[in-house]
């Protein structure tokens, strides 16, 4: 899953709290860009999401199970794999979280708060079962408040 | 994550602060509102003023919180959200379900 | 080089900020095991002194070319690897920077940090020039201000 | 990291506070003493009492500094180490190269 323009990988166990080790690392490579806070809050929520679900549906806890966390950048866009040693599921299958009968369910957001936080999504699976969902952001819209992050290399 | 609470009256006011996420504070939050449940309560406000985030789990605890509340003829209802919370109760729609103010009396005088 | 005891294993670009973003991921790693401030610092001074060699004496800045860490635990022990693409060095043949001669060269003291905040230091070479060195360092010693982090999962 | 400057009579002094390791700070304190030397100043003071931490590259312009200063007929002396800092020095040996003070006064009176 290494890539060549990959920036920063990271592998983790399946513990809950790996989550926010991923997300410390996230978000001080957006620092680093001049990611504003906003955006970065953002990206952080969305690939926290992907982490919780490889970490307990993809690998069901299990701690000898991996999740490998993939942070680049292309050209303008950060992309963002996480990749679990799962069985993988069909994410047309899912139930709408926003369906009125489904509003007071306490599980089913996490793959609306990614799509909702990120410009795209994209799921592909393994043969072996695995599931690595792609989370892609545009970063390069130029922020009032400071000079644009283009062409600066990650991390 | 910590969460305040204190008593005005006959309404519980819940405060957490800081993140609220998945293995971080989503548990103290079912549990400040099962206290709350326990101890009689069912006028329960969830003040979110320094709620800096939640994530889906987050939400489902509020969600679930909601829930158990309602069950028992109880109401519980949200006071000021920050914007990043606003955004997430606006994408999952839930800002349709919770009542939501952003003034202390004016939700105290409204259960 | 991933071990089945690694907890945290993380991949990165020949960049000195970099070494930050290791020091942020050790930090938080030993922060959750409860080791102490102290024992914190100079594990990550330590570490951070392990990557600035990997980047810029094995891999030579060149961004294209990896470092890759790898945090576990050993029993009581933080086991630390750190790998460069490098070609490698003879450690035997290294000037003390201590001597009196040396004593105001500008470089020459980062294996003596390594040295001096670790328990043990190890380096090996790959038939293909790599380097990886192996830091450790006991974490169970009982501290008085807090319980012993003994037996405690990292990350 | 960031370097605080003032001068006291003839003597400069440098206040470097926080992180001072490989790319963070070790290139301002560098400046700084260059600047100082520039400036034509031979007494020089680093005060490291707000000096969180120094690497090993950190160290090796702390003597580069001192060698510079010392080649130009000045002097460079330190004040107040901090534990950790004071280790640092220790384990390098340093100690025995530095002017060391605790107390900016006779620091200032020993040029
Ligand atoms: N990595 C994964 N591996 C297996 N199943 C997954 C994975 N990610 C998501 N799913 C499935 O999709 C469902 C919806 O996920 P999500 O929208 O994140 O909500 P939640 O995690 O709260 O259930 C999950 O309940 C699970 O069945
Ligand atoms: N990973 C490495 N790859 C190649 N050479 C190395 C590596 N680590 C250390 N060295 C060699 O060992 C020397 C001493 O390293 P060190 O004690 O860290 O001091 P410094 O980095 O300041 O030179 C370096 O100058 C370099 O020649």
């Amino acid at each position: 899953m290494i890539s060549a323009e990959s920036n920063v990988h990271l592998v983790i166990g399946s513990q809950i709290e790996n989550i926010e080790l991923v997300q410390i690392v996230l978000e001080e490579s957006l620092r680093k860009l001049e990611v504003g806070d906003d955006a970065s809050h953002a990206i952080s929520l969305a690939v926290g999401e992907a982490v919780a679900n490889a970490i307990q549906h993809g690998n069901e806890r299990d701690p000898g199970k991996r999740v490998e966390v993939d942070l680049a950048l292309d050209g303008d866009d950060l992309v963002v794999k996480v990749a679990d040693e799962g069985r993988g599921f069909d994410p047309t299958q899912l139930p709408d979280p926003c369906a009125p009968d489904n509003l007071l369910q306490p599980n089913g957001r996490g793959i609306l708060f990614m799509n909702s936080y990120m410009d795209s999504i994209d799921y592909s699976f393994d043969a072996q079962g695995g599931t690595m969902v792609t989370l892609r952001k545009r970063l390069g819209a130029p922020r009032p408040e400071a000079p644009a992050a283009d062409h600066k290399e990650m991390g | 994550m910590k969460i305040e609470t204190r008593d005005v009256g006959e309404v519980r006011i819940l405060e957490p602060s800081g993140k609220i996420t998945i293995g971080v504070g989503d548990v103290a939050l079912r549990e400040a509102v099962h206290d709350a449940v326990q101890s009689g309560s069912k006028k329960i406000l969830v003040d979110l003023s320094d709620t800096t985030t939640m994530d889906s789990s987050a939400i489902g605890e509020l969600v679930s919180a909601y829930t158990t509340v309602t069950n028992r003829g109880g109401q519980l209802k949200l006071l000021n959200l920050p914007p990043k919370v606003a955004d997430i109760l606006q994408i999952t729609q839930l800002i349709t379900v919770f009542e939501v103010y952003d003034n202390e009396q004016e939700a105290i005088a409204s259960f």
